[in-house]
């Protein structure tokens, strides 16, 4: 790994130029890699994003964003999960090991753990899941219980299950095609299971998946009245501040605007007005 | 040692190169990530009189070799421009020139006169692909008589250098440039953005939430090219180059058009140090060719023919 | 089944898809390819009085998305073309559409006039982006009492459908079109390519010998269906797009956007079938959204919001 | 190797998706790729080209044009041979065995072989080389003596040099830095040979290379008074004469042009005036 701009404050996020440890593919679309970049592993915390030029030429042109899925601090990687869905994440998916990709990041604001929260809920729908192998880390240091709830429309799609069996967690499945575990949306299990609860006050959820979903689990954080974050996901140019092209209404009225890149991606339930 | 300074008017800048204004935001989203005081000047965002909520999502949308926007000129109004951003922009060692928009002459001058009292300022470039509401949307410079008009009602309120940046969707931008000479510019910006659409065949909903769009990136470069050129055959004005610019190269095309000075747009999204890789690229360039300063560059295109021969 | 015909005024298509002037010879370079049947129609490289051997190399430039050309409107000489290239047009159980250029009014009107007398011509396409020789170079459609007044004449010397191809490097098109409509054309081609410039740096000279040359390919799109949708918002003509059409989602944009027929350029030279994978694309999406007829698509955009709102 | 518009007359040209058979590394570079393309195996004549699709993005937009540089009929393929100079053939050099490449060919016209002309000699400047394995292999069916000079800047550029030791051939190699063969220009050779050849209305030169060597060998040709056809290259769009973007000027008065890649690329000598 390679600082490619030498100006830059050392230890600050910034501009690197990455090789590519390892390339990994799931199952049909769904694919991880694992790039070496010490000075982002050091600095990014749970929740944050890396925005990746995945070719040299005009097309794609922009970068994309990609949450920051799991961090290896001591061996200096990063790693991050995604589907195809478009051009640059295909280009992607044709990386090899060696290549080498550039990096902006650590970018936003990653999720804060609420100190009172003692259990800590991790609800993904589908490749919302990203983000969760480092949070859950996180929690696991810091002795939270921790339970994990992912959603998917089938099992091929069920992705990163494996790395949430470390510390006291329990791990719930839900496919809508009942391939895999629970049939049906993966709100169902979470919500029979903060039925069952009874401290709700000590309940931080943490959700991250399509629009229609973090609706979703807004309704329910308001309707048990549980904390909640959400890490949303819009278009991007930049990730951090400069094309202001990545706005989120504001709850309040709805006629003010954040940015996903720099107030986000990860906001308070209830803070923000998704879908109009 | 290549001399790189450029001059506009009276402002003198260290090297020709600056970032376009809405694509740095105010130069601090970007200070941890390199030296501004590298760059040879910095464009704010576009300042309105008041602040602007900007429009809904979606904003942008990636076509090939390029982007459409539609910000809506999302931005904090002038006086918390004043209070919250100048004294950062300030700070700097490089010259800040402070992008204005406007819907009415009026607002164009009243921004300038609440910016007159800060220090630090060295130019305003008044951004005419505004829509004009006295004319139904028209942009300001869109009309070559609305444009000399502003411009000098600018004019006569500032001793500052004023630059004004012209839209390229004109029948002939020269025609522009000129009026907005005559109404006291001491240079023009070329390009802002193509009017552009795009839309969703799914959906089909336009890609933007304002439908129209500007159109900026690689994919521009040859329309920007061709509008400098046409200015600097015609009227005897500085030209600021604008559209597309990646790389040095692509810097020097602009400069052997007829641009003294050029502006880095969307390629700061994709790499906000672009500047600097283009500074390095044109002095590499300059000391390869022999050429003592990149001012020798400047509108040194060697034509083929003389004539327009026809398409 | 889906209906894929398509109609200019009184002229039907079997479908939407044509190919554009200068980018298909004069088909019979393609024959051998495909079936030339299986397009909409075909529309022939500009045809003016007298035989015009082109410009000299470099013609073509490739750029990001798109390419720079200048040919100089090489073509054989409208009795040439009546005499070798018409047979085999006229024997294609397709539309043929013949392009014209001219560098005034009359030149037009005489290339009509000779070809009056021919069979198996369903339309003229007048291509206004020539050079008007009494207008120092100005394109023909940068005017919009030269383009009315032009039409008209033409509108005079024949009964076929007049189709008017507008250049896009205007300040408002929509003008421009209603002014060909006010002369008696039947639809509007839109758009031709834009003006661009490239430059090498090494030699300092344009990259085409004309200096400004043609821009087209992917990278035009936008500009050219945010001018189709202005035309469809504001003129009531058919409208014919053009513009960096090179798969059946670009073709559906430009339907959406308001054009009744589009036009395969560039593509053409990448792959001379792309119209028939548009044709194919065409019915398909239809198809799979319940379309009984793709006219029913033309025009049909959602906007977000009903006004422009300020970029 | 699948013809991809299945609408177009069979036996003739057409636009095939044809799978890449091989592709082989020769110096810096300069490279070579074996295609399965049958039906242009079946028609190509030596001298004609293809035009290849080398991507399937919108950057680099246009076919790249290169000239047949061997074709194997009963195996069903062809070689193009070539050097990294852009975009384009940068990325045909990252081309994989297996992968497809899109095919439009064969084009142009290709070289004349004089019925009387016992001697054939072929005179290469760099990868002017490209289209000569194929024209040699033919001449020597024809049972004509062929004689080969090949000339590049250094030894390294010298490539191919192996394909033309069958029948009764010499060849002759020069190198400007004096690597390989005669330190010098390969047209210094050649005037050599034909100073001291006596029946000169029995040979036909044909060459190939860039403007400034074909220019040379028509000053030869002219000087001389032999036969001879030269293969030129220019920027192309379609390749087939409908974007009429490749003009050449006639020699006559400098003022009419024809089309390289229709009316060409092999030209007699005489016939086009290059630059200018
Ligand atoms: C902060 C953030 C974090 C993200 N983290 C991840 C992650 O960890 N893993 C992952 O797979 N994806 C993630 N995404 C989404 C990812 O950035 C997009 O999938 C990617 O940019 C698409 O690029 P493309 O070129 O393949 O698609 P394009 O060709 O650009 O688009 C193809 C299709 O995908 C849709 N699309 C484009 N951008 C997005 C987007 N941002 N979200 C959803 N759909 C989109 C388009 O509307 C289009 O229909 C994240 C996005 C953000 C903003
Ligand atoms: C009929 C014909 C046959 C050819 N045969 C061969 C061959 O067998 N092997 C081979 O290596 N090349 C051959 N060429 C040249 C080859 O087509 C170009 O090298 C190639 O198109 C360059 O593509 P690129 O994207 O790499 O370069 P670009 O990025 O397009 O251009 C890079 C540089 O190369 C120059 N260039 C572009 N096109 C040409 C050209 N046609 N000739 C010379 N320079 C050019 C450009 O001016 C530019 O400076 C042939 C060309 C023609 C017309
Ligand atoms: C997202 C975005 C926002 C922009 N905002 C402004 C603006 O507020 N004021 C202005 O004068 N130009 C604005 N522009 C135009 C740029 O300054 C520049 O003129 C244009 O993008 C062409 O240059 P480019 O191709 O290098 O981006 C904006 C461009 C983009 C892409
Ligand atoms: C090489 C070339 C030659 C052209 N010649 C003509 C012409 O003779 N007459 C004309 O009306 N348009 C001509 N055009 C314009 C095209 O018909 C079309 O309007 C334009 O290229 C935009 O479409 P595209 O992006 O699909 O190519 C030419 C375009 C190209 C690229
Ligand atoms: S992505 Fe550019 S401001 Fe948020
Ligand atoms: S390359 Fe298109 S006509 Fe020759």
């Amino acid at each position: 790994m390679q600082k490619s701009n030498e100006a830059s404050p050392a230890g600050s996020r910034g501009i690197f130029d990455c090789r590519v440890l390892s390339i990994t593919h799931f199952s049909n679309q769904i694919y991880s890699l694992r790039l070496s970049c010490p000075d982002i592993a050091q600095k990014a915390e749970p929740g944050q994003f890396v925005n990746l030029k995945v070719n040299q030429d005009l097309f794609p042109i922009l970068r994309r964003p990609f949450s920051i899925s799991q961090v290896n601090q001591s061996d200096g990687w990063i790693e991050v999960v995604w589907k195809i869905v478009g051009v640059g994440t295909e280009l992607m998916s044709r990386l090899r090991t060696g290549q080498v990709v550039s990096v902006l990041g650590p970018l936003g604001n990653g999720f804060t753990i609420d100190p009172d929260a003692e259990n800590a809920v991790l609800v993904a729908g589908g490749l919302g899941v990203a983000p969760f192998p480092y949070l859950f880390e996180r929690l696991v240091a810091m002795h939270r219980r921790v339970r994990v709830f992912l959603g998917a429309r089938t099992g091929s799609e069920l992705v990163l299950t494996q790395g949430f069996s470390r510390g006291n967690a329990d791990v719930e499945l839900a496919t809508e095609d009942g391939s895999v575990g629970f049939r049906g949306l993966v709100t169902g299990p979470l919500v029979t299971f903060l039925d069952k609860t009874e401290h709700l006050d000590s309940v931080q959820l943490f959700a991250c998946g399509p629009t229609p979903f973090l609706n979703a689990m807004c309704e329910i954080a308001k309707k048990y009245q549980v904390k909640c974050q959400i890490s949303l996901e819009t278009t991007m140019a930049c990730g951090f501040g400069i094309c202001v092209g990545c706005p989120v209404r504001t709850a309040d009225n709805g006629k003010r605007f954040m940015l996903t890149c720099v107030d986000g991606p990860v906001f308070e339930a209830g803070k923000v007005a998704l879908h109009g | 040692m290549v001399d790189l300074s450029a001059k506009i008017g009276d402002l003198v800048l260290q090297n020709p190169v600056m970032v376009a204004s809405g694509t740095f935001g105010y130069a601090s989203e970007s200070a941890d990530l390199f030296d501004l005081n590298q760059l040879g000047g910095i464009v704010t965002k576009s300042i309105s009189l008041n602040p602007r909520a900007g429009n809904p999502p979606p904003r942008i949308f990636e076509v090939a070799a390029g982007m459409l926007n539609s910000i809506g000129l999302a931005n904090v109004g002038v006086e918390a421009f004043i209070a919250e951003k100048l004294p950062f922009l300030r700070s700097l060692q490089t010259r800040i020139i402070v992008n204005i928009a406007g819907g009415t002459a009026e607002e164009f001058v009243r921004v300038v006169e609440h910016l007159e009292d800060e220090s630090g300022i060295a130019a305003y470039e008044l951004n005419y692909s505004c829509p004009n509401v006295r004319e139904g949307g028209l942009e300001f410079s869109q009309d070559p008589s609305v444009t000399q008009k502003v411009t000098a009602q600018v004019r006569r309120v500032t001793g500052r250098p004023v630059i004004a940046k012209l839209t390229p969707n004109v029948t002939r931008v020269s025609t522009i440039a000129r009026a907005a000479r005559d109404g006291g510019a001491d240079a023009v910006s070329l390009i802002n953005t193509l009017v552009g659409l795009a839309i969703d065949t799914e959906t089909r909903r336009p890609r933007i939430y304002a439908g129209k769009a500007g159109y900026s990136g690689p994919a521009i470069k040859p329309v920007a090219l061709a509008k400098v050129f046409e200015v600097a055959q015609e009227v005897d004005i500085p030209i600021i180059g604008i559209g597309g610019i990646f790389s040095s190269n692509d810097a020097l095309e602009f400069l052997i058009a007829g641009a003294s000075v050029i502006q880095i747009g969307t390629a700061n999204f994709v790499d906000p140090t672009t500047g600097i890789r283009v500074i390095k690229g044109i002095e590499r360039y300059c000391a390869e060719h022999e050429l003592p300063a990149c001012a020798e560059l400047v509108g040194s295109l060697r034509p083929w023919c003389d004539n327009d021969t026809s398409s």
